[in-house]
């Protein structure tokens, strides 16, 4: 009966599918909704720029010691002063952006991944695993940050890989359990059953129909927190136990001696921290507003 | 029985393809949380048999928690069964594993309600089509398999251009062909109809049936068809189970079984469809059926349906009726009829 | 002088992928007392409509651009917030498709019973609440007392909707707008709920709108049918003239498409093949022409009035003379 | 000076650092000497008049500072009579003699952080109630330093021989102290809050005529350099003993003016750094050498003093101490020559001749900024710009430590040391062998340099002692480049004006027994202060 | 509901063991000890004989599956020990500070509270227009903002604006006194790190706030109220709020737990004796015991606040009870 499905088809021909928007359109819709969002976009494009083409946007080595410019004040040569080794600050910001964006990047992408792997497995599999997934996942949830810091840091010394590793171990079940519980929901979706009864194995579900499908929630929370990251890292750095001198990195400018000599040097503390926080604004605006469009409960209705 | 394949419902053949013998599936009700104790049951289905001949439309109704999901779940092997057999052309499915599962799994395939649930939103058309083709090395190649792809969209009555469609990008009734093309692409025995068409607007509903119509004439395929929906039912099954609170309480062959139902509660069921004709409904007399459907936590003692049932005598609390042929293919579980 | 007085009306959505039409100048009235049903496929404006007459459309991105609601002599659109305020829950009702939702998880039946009376008549608590009891045996819901201290949860489906048809009938409104209330019920409790509304509105002489898409329960309960098509009504009159002399082709290809569960299968189903048209995109024919078997020239060029084909009955079609004639000779 | 000292108030003082315990004999912290020290007395002690002099005057002993008889093997002191304890006990020799017993000969299990240093003692006995002799087994010029150590606080022999009243513990007596304060020093013990602070109050019956000026003093915790600035300029503290840095000196006396006085002097610190000769690269003589000639100190010492607590340029021993070595002399070192670009010349050459161009290693440095970060950092500069490829390792102080003992931990290690009184003898045995000293982070041994260093503790002739001490150093310094003494502390201690009666002294360990301390202030504020804190 | 609260107390043992294994092998894992920092803290001159006598009298020699029985029978048996830094009783140590932490937790809640929940209503309710944008970019300024960057800013803004108005120059007291005994003092001091974490931790919940209330409203429950007729006030206030508040409440809990245990970098600017400082000086100074008890404290305190916020839970959403 081969008429069939050719007649069939005749009648099922002409149905077009209401046409998809071109991506600049979509792109403009946005920015009319989300100009919160977009404003953290362009801040957070603006960094990442910063971080690649800092070679050619700053005047002068970033390590490089001045001692006759020690703690000048912002002018036309050192447009936001220098600090107490006389370096341009100006320099060590863009410089620091890497260091920044590096941990962020690097420590919610690792962090993220082995979260969301380890989430929606146990959402998965459930029962006995899941039970022993949770109750580790308590305990790192309420383990101190600074003693996980600083055991890592203390037995695997300073630097910046080891700062991404101190950031992610907390960050791994926080991400975990907000995928899990997405996990769970998405477990119990027909296509779950439908990839089940097609007979494909565990991994396959996991990884190609349960993960792509937290993305919503996952996404946002990896902006969030690289954000997150970034503040993490200027924090212990603050502490000592983040990245070291002479790396230009944005909370080890506002360590030691920057805060105390504040007010008379305000430059060597204010820009490092206006950084942080705009840079930390920027992915937090952006991750709302991804919020309130990703996820369908919060979307406008349309 | 090849008086009952009329030939708009196509033919049926007399070997039996699934037979379900004492099927039991009860839920644990968890409490604690380290130690989960089981507290209760759920019992989802409690004990029912029956058979699917090859080429056949069964139909399963009732009303909601009565069953029907669980009753496909356990046949797709979506759920282990707590007692009974399903036997798949005489073999038993129920500790399948591994490879031998999965070759099952290719010959008994589903069909979801929800069009829109029930396709991974992440993933193409074509991929949703072609992926299990591939997992099953049915066309390794990727140009064939394609080729396949879009075939089954045409035979679903899909452009074959939506291949490179995301499911969002469509409506329902064009999704529920996706499903079923989904399904046909294993080239399955039997397929599981979980209310496939009863999320669907009326006229789509009608194009989704004639579809299922013709590819279980084209494609040999037997239905397990659940539905809510008794009208649907009587239109494209063979024969229909009535199933109320996890038990099965009147199977028969459809017209006889909507002509001359037995059991209290299929007529009830019959007498609360409205028929979308007002000079017949005006005359009917509207005997509505009292009461709620009670949890199958707790069901009530013996014959299940009998705290709503107007027939109600003394022995009903006591003694669960047996289900039994009053007719030769007419099965009812009730003592009073 | 009819209670409700729909003429014209029309509500608009703008969305980013345009303005959606999901009510386009619909006209019709509702006598005291009376049944009408709106019929039609989903997402043809059925919804919209009723939320319309209440003003309840969510602003942005809805708005009703134009029309009128009479109501009791006055126009709807016109009143201020506080007299629509007033009308709502007070004069006119609304019953909503999803009882598991519509009521407020957080509080007791009792409160959400009473707090209408409370707000719209200034009942006093005692008042207010033995009212309540009142309802509760009205709307068959035994053990009250308990009933009303209990939360949503604890009630089933069938019985949310008795306490959503309780609140309705609260402050003795004179209108029912029930937006499928039983579509999301079984059907034994789906009869259960319908009869128990359709003898409650005779009882107290309520007027009542019952938005479904079933037609059979349409057939069952309502006087009057309105069918809806793509924001706008195609067809109209009483349920016999619509269920025997349809004269719109839509009407009489939802009545081919549907089986019926009293009648032996006699042949395959008729459907309307197609997709029902995207509401972004009317131009200002006929919206059923693409999937119509009797198109043709006339209809691509302007959308037929809905006219009078029989006494107290209207379809919008230009073939409806011919429709009405025989079947079988324009197809 | 010719201000009469007036009567009365408490003086609020911030202190940086925690306190472990209240028994001085174990601890070694500032952070304890500076709540602690003013409880309690020592047998002698730094001149309080002139704590920049390295003389000793006596406190709990009478006239003048004992000299040595027998051959510099024996001191006698001559006790005190009327001193008394918080609690009313009379003081005698015999507490004295039980307070140096335990320090030098401590009982099994019980700590005592001395016990090597008075490794020349024989034996400590009180011929009569007033007098206490010390015997030596040798002359050591080292002695009395070790003496006057400001740790050493004089405790009541009943005390040190308190019986547990559980029964318990046998040394119950001898552990008494680390946890009760009972004292014969300018003030009584009022409260101790761990982690905020410590009170004290006026002891009426102190034993210097007149004294105590002030009624109290309160030592408040503040860990954070910033906090203990700003306490100071927003009226919440009055004084720190340990030193700010330059610059927040600068921002006090800019914001305060007159409101301020700042007392500076060189600071009995060093700050240097070694390389582990345990690794190759440190073995070879030229690249220790090289390294140090790296190092602009004469520059430093002008432009890093802007910044960090270090400015002197100075060699093993403190400069302005008899023992140290002159300028011109120093100037003829490795590493102290005048022109940089010169020294740095020859650094390059050295370096190309040992075939360490460009070699790499890591600074293990301590997560503290002043002075270790900020002079670390610089001087990673210094030997970046000779062509060396550096990095710096920063750790929190436990590991810092732990590593600092581990010579497969580090390259090179930033190798400080703080003494309390000025004894450059004594201190000069972090310098010798590995094998003797344990706290040697060169991880080197030179066999020469342990002769020296005995012969130079048993000199009586100070001449001697002198050429013994500058070859010593040369060695150290020079031809071994086995340390590279960077520059030395500066300490700066800006403090409220209305503070009179303090003078520096150049350790932050001395001169703390706040006795001649009072406060310039109106009357009713002096008061007012003595109420706010002690409450009348 | 008592059963249920006894089986999640329950449930804190194993999570308090794992956490005790976790901190005791994290500590022991970092190079150096107590003794070494005690004795050489200050730089001077180390006597090796001293040390290994303190090592000795810490049990710090001993076999370390030894000192791990030793450690967890002592905790469960609620016999913390004494600090390795300071000899006194970590009970007695953490009492000192815990009414402090407790103090500015509470005062920081409250400041949060107050700012957040009117904040986010507004912000859902005007959704998309200036005073939305306005309080979002306010609040997600509040979390950006690294907090010991707003403490110098604080304090150096009081420093220097007293000395501009009044001659002299202010700032908040470094010292701590009890509210009841000196409460102006007290609030003046603490004040000012409650002000700093609290815009944090308001912004958080205020976020959280406008983002659960948009999601109520979308609610079915909500159009039913408005068919009701009723105020819109009611509407938000009796509808909307209650059931949007079940996320803030999580988020508060969260945050109150963190604040308890975790004021690490706050107490240090503003110079509190809190738990948070004790943290960080146990931590360096590598005070095992204190650092084991406090882990253990911040844990136990994390599990309470959650299970009391799953009370309240109950009490605010009827739909979930705990049997
Ligand atoms: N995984 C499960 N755990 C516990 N109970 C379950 C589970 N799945 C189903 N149930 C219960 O089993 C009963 C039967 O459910 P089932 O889904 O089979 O009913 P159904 O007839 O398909 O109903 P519907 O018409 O609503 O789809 C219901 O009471 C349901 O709550
Ligand atoms: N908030 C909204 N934003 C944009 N479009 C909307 C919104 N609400 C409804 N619409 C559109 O208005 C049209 C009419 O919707 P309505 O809800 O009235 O349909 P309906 O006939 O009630 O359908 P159903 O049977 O599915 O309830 C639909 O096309 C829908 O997409
Ligand atoms: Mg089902
Ligand atoms: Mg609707």
């Amino acid at each position: 009966m081969a008429t069939l499905s050719e007649g069939r088809l005749a009648v099922a021909m002409f149905e077009e599918p209401a046409a998809l928007k071109p991506w600049h359109v979509k792109l403009r819709d946005m920015a009319r909704k989300q100009p919160v969002g977009v404003a953290g976009a362009i801040i957070v494009v603006l960094m990442v720029l910063m971080a690649i083409f800092a070679d050619i946007v700053t005047p002068y080595d970033p390590l490089l010691n001045s001692y006759e410019y020690m703690l000048a004040p912002p002018d036309g040569n050192y447009i936001f002063g220098t600090d107490m080794l006389g370096r341009d600050v100006y320099s060590r910001i863009v410089y620091g952006a890497r260091t920044a964006l590096f941990v962020g990047f690097a420590s919610a992408a690792v962090g993220g991944i082995l979260g969301l792997i380890l989430g929606v497995s146990s959402a998965y599999f459930g029962g006995l695993f899941d039970l022993i997934f949770q109750r580790v996942m308590d305990v790192f949830m309420a383990f101190p940050l600074v003693i996980m810091a600083l055991a890592v840091v203390s037995i695997l010394g300073t630097g910046t890989e080891n700062v991404i590793l101190a950031i992610i171990v907390p960050f791994v079940p926080r991400c975990a359990r907000v995928v899990r519980s997405s996990a769970l929901q998405i477990r119990e979706i027909p296509y779950i059953d439908a990839a089940k009864a097609c007979g494909f194995g565990h991994a396959r579900i996991i990884l190609r129909h349960m993960a792509p499908n937290v993305m919503a929630p996952f996404l946002i929370m990896i902006t969030a927190f690289v954000g997150q990251a970034i503040l993490t890292e200027a924090s212990l750095s603050y502490l000592g136990l983040g990245v070291q001198e002479p790396t230009p990195a944005w909370g080890l400018m506002l360590q030691g001696g920057a805060e105390e000599f504040a007010e008379s040097a305000p430059w060597v503390a204010v820009f490092p921290g206006l950084a942080i926080t705009l840079a930390v604004f920027g992915f937090n605006l952006f991750g709302d507003a991804l919020r309130d469009v990703l996820d369908p409960r919060l979307r406008s209705s349309q | 029985m090849n008086d009952i394949a009329t030939s708009h419902r196509g033919t049926v053949s007399d070997d039996v393809l699934i037979s379900v013998d004492g099927l039991k599936m009860h839920f644990p009700v968890t409490e604690g949380v380290v130690l989960r104790r089981v507290v209760a049951h759920v019992k989802a289905v409690d004990g029912i048999n029956f058979e699917i001949r090859r080429g056949e439309t069964l139909g399963l109704v009732g009303e909601s928690g009565c069953g029907k999901t669980t009753t496909g779940r356990c046949i797709l092997q979506l759920e282990r069964p707590t007692a009974g057999s399903i036997l798949f052309e005489g073999r038993e499915l129920s500790g399948l594993k591994g490879d031998e599962l999965r070759a099952i799994r290719r010959r008994i395939q589903v069909i979801f309600q929800d069009p829109y649930s029930s396709l991974n939103p992440r993933l193409k058309i074509g991929e949703i089509i072609g992926e299990p083709i591939r997992v099953h090395g049915l066309i390794p190649d990727k140009a064939k398999r394609d080729q396949r792809v879009r075939e089954l969209l045409a035979v679903c009555g899909l452009n074959p251009a939506f291949a490179d469609r995301y499911p969002h990008e469509m409506s329902g009734g064009q999704r529920q062909r996706v499903g079923i093309a989904r399904a046909l692409g294993l080239e399955p025995d039997f397929i599981v109809c979980d209310e496939a068409v009863s999320a669907l607007d009326v006229s789509i509903q009608a194009q989704v049936i004639n579809l299922l119509e013709d590819l279980r004439d084209e494609f040999d395929l037997t239905y397990l068809f659940i539905s809510h929906d008794l009208s649907v039912v009587r239109h494209i099954c063979h024969r229909v189970a009535v199933m109320y609170l996890g038990k099965m309480v009147e199977l028969a062959e459809t017209d006889e079984l909507f002509d001359n139902p037995k059991h209290p509660y299929t007529r009830a069921l019959l007498e609360a469809v409205p028929i979308p004709d007002p000079v017949i409904e005006q005359a009917r007399a509207h005997q509505i059926i009292k009461g709620e459907i009670p949890s199958p936590i707790n069901p009530p003692s013996g014959c299940v349906f009998h705290p709503r049932c107007d027939i109600v005598v003394e022995g009903c609390p006591k003694a669960v009726p047996a289900f039994r042929e009053v007719k030769p293919g007419h099965w009812v579980a009730c003592t009073e009829v | 002088m009819a209670l409700l007085e729909i003429d014209e009306l029309k509500t608009q959505f703008f969305t980013s992928a345009g303005t959606v039409l999901a009510v386009d100048g619909i006209s019709y009235t509702v006598e005291e007392g009376e049944t009408v049903a709106v019929v039609g496929e989903s997402g043809c404006g059925k919804s919209v409509s009723a939320l319309s007459i209440l003003r309840l459309v969510a602003d942005p991105p809805g708005r009703i651009v134009g029309g009128r609601i009479g109501f009791m002599g006055r126009n709807l659109l016109e009143l201020s917030d506080r007299e629509i305020r007033e009308v709502r829950g007070r004069h006119i009702g609304i019953i909503f498709q999803e009882p598991m939702t519509s009521l407020n998880p957080v509080l007791s039946i009792g409160t959400q019973l009473t707090e209408t009376v409370v707000h719209h008549l200034g009942y006093s608590e005692q008042k207010a609440a033995s009212r309540a009891l009142e309802l509760m045996e009205m709307v068959g819901i035994s053990d009250p007392p308990r009933r009303l201290e209990q939360y949503p949860h604890h009630l089933s489906g069938g019985m949310r909707q008795r306490v959503m048809i309780a609140m309705a009938l609260a402050c003795e409104p004179k209108l029912i707008i029930a937006d499928e209330p039983t579509t999301a019920l079984d059907v034994t409790i789906q009869a259960q709920i319908l009869e128990l509304m359709k003898n409650l509105t005779r009882e107290l002489g309520v007027a009542m709108i019952i938005i479904t898409h079933n037609l059979g329960v349409v057939a069952r309960y309502a006087d009057r049918v309105n069918v809806m098509y793509a924001g706008k009504i195609i067809e109209t009159g009483t349920a016999e003239d619509v269920y025997h002399r349809p004269r719109h082709p839509y009407t009489l290809a939802l009545l081919n498409s549907v089986p019926r569960v009293d009648q032996q299968r006699s042949a395959k189903l008729d459907p309307v093949e197609g997709q029902p048209p995207d509401l972004t995109r009317l131009d200002g024919s006929c919206s059923f022409r693409p999937r119509c078997r009797f198109a043709q020239e006339e209809c691509a060029q302007a959308f037929p009035e809905l006219a009078y084909v029989g006494d107290g009955h209207r379809a919008a079609c230009f073939r409806s003379q011919e429709i009405a004639a025989g079947l079988e000779q324009v197809a | 000076s010719a201000e009469e000292p007036k009567q009365g108030g408490v003086l609020r003082i911030v202190v940086g650092s925690k306190i472990p315990s209240y028994d001085g004999h174990r601890e070694s912290t500032f952070g304890m000497i500076h709540p602690i020290r003013p409880f309690y007395s020592l047998l002698i002690r730094v001149n309080p008049d002139d704590p920049q002099s390295s003389n000793f005057i006596c406190d709990l002993c009478e006239g003048d500072v004992p000299t040595a008889t027998n051959d510099g093997k024996t001191y006698t002191f001559k006790i005190r009579q009327g001193a008394e304890f918080h609690d009313g006990t009379p003081l005698t020799a015999h507490d004295i003699v039980a307070t140096y017993n335990k320090i030098v000969f401590p009982p099994e299990g019980i700590l005592s952080n001395r016990v090597s240093r008075f490794a020349m003692v024989e034996k400590i006995s009180a011929p009569d109630d007033f007098t206490v002799q010390f015997d030596l087994k040798y002359a050591s010029p080292g002695f009395m330093p070790m003496v006057a150590t400001p740790f050493n606080f004089v405790y009541a022999k009943k005390d040190l021989e308190r019986v547990d009243p559980e029964g318990k513990d046998p040394q119950y007596g001898m552990k008494w102290h680390q946890n009760n304060i009972n004292g014969t020093g300018a003030f009584s013990f009022v409260e101790h809050q761990p982690g905020s602070h410590v009170l004290g109050k006026r002891h009426e019956k102190y034993h210097h005529e007149g004294k105590p000026y002030l009624d109290g003093f309160k030592a408040i915790s503040a860990p954070k350099m910033s906090v203990r600035i700003q306490a100071i300029r927003g009226g919440r503290a009055d004084i720190e003993f340990r030193g700010f840095p330059p610059k927040s000196r600068d921002d006090l006396v800019k914001a305060l003016g007159d409101d301020i006085t700042v007392q500076e002097s060189a600071w009995n610190c060093t700050f240097g750094y070694a390389g582990n000769q345990t690794k190759p690269l440190f073995q070879d003589k030229r690249v220790r050498q090289a390294m140090t000639l790296a190092l602009d100190r004469w520059g430093a010492s002008n432009y890093l003093s802007k910044i960090a607590i270090v400015k002197t340029v100075g060699g093993l021993a403190l400069p302005g101490h008899p023992l140290a070595t002159d300028e011109a002399t120093l100037k003829t070192y490795y590493g102290y020559w005048p022109d940089i670009e010169k020294s740095r010349e020859k650094a390059r050459e050295l370096l190309k001749e040992a075939g360490a161009e460009g070699a790499s290693f890591k600074i293990w440095n301590r997560a503290v900024d002043q002075p270790y970060k900020v002079v670390g950092t610089w001087m990673l500069d210094q030997w970046k710009q000779v062509g060396l490829n550096v990095e710096q390792v920063v750790v929190p102080t436990g590991p810092w430590y732990a590593g600092l003992r581990d010579p497969d931990a580090f390259d090179v290690a930033i190798w400080p040391s703080c003494q309390s009184v000025v004894n450059p003898i004594v201190d000069a045995g972090a310098w010798i062998s590995k094998e003797r000293a344990a706290d040697n982070r060169g991880y080197y041994t030179d066999p020469v340099l342990d002769e020296w260093y005995d012969q130079m503790n048993r000199e009586g002739d100070p001449a001697k002692q002198a050429e013994l001490y500058r070859k010593f150093e040369k060695r150290v310094l020079h031809d071994e480049a086995h340390f590279g003494q960077v520059l030395w502390w500066h300490k700066i201690n800006p403090h409220r004006s209305f503070v009179k009666g303090w003078k520096i002294a150049p350790s932050h360990y001395l001169n703390q027994s706040l006795d001649q301390v009072w406060l310039d202030v109106p009357d009713e504020e002096r008061k007012q202060r003595t109420m706010d804190e002690l409450g009348g | 509901m008592y059963k249920y609260v006894i089986k999640r107390l329950l449930l804190l043992i194993p999570t308090l063991f794992g956490a005790a294994v976790l901190v005791f092998l994290l500590l022991r894992a970092v190079p150096g000890d107590v003794c070494q920092l005690r004795l050489g803290g200050g730089g001077e001159w180390i006597d090796p004989v001293a040390l290994e006598q303190c090592k000795i009298q810490l049990g710090l020699n001993d076999p370390l599956h030894l000192q791990l029985v030793d450690f967890l029978a002592s905790f469960f048996t609620f016999n913390f020990g004494e600090s390795m830094w300071t000899g006194r009783p970590v009970a007695f140590e953490i009492g000192l500070r815990f009414e402090l932490s407790l103090q500015i937790a509470i005062m920081a809640t409250l400041v949060s509270i107050i700012v957040a929940i009117p904040l986010g209503t507004i912000s859902a309710i005007k959704q998309n227009t200036w005073i939305d944008y306005l309080v979002r970019t306010i609040s997600i300024a509040g979390i950006a903002i690294p907090s010991f960057w707003l403490g110098i800013i604080i304090i150096l803004g009081l420093l220097i604006t007293t000395q501009a108005w009044t001659g002299t120059p202010w700032m908040p007291p470094i010292d701590y006194r009890p509210l009841w005994e000196d409460p102006g003092y007290n609030l003046s001091m603490l004040i000012w790190p409650a002000v700093a974490t609290g815009y944090r931790y308001s912004a958080v919940a205020t976020r959280m706030t406008r983002s659960a209330l948009l999601e109520v409203l979308r609610e079915d429950y909500v159009r039913t109220a408005r068919a009701k007729g009723l105020l819109e006030k009611m509407i938000i206030n009796r509808h909307a709020l209650r059931n949007s508040l079940l996320p803030v409440v999580t988020i508060i809990g969260i945050e109150f737990a963190f604040l308890m245990g975790g004021l690490v970098v706050t107490e240090q600017v503003f110079n509190l004796n809190g738990i948070g400082k004790l943290f960080v000086e146990s931590v360096t100074n590598q005070d095992y015991v204190m650092t084991q008890s406090l882990v253990m404290l911040v844990v136990t305190i994390f599990v309470l606040v959650n299970l009391v916020v799953d009370i309240l839970y109950a009490v605010l959403d009827p739909r979930i009870r705990y049997s």
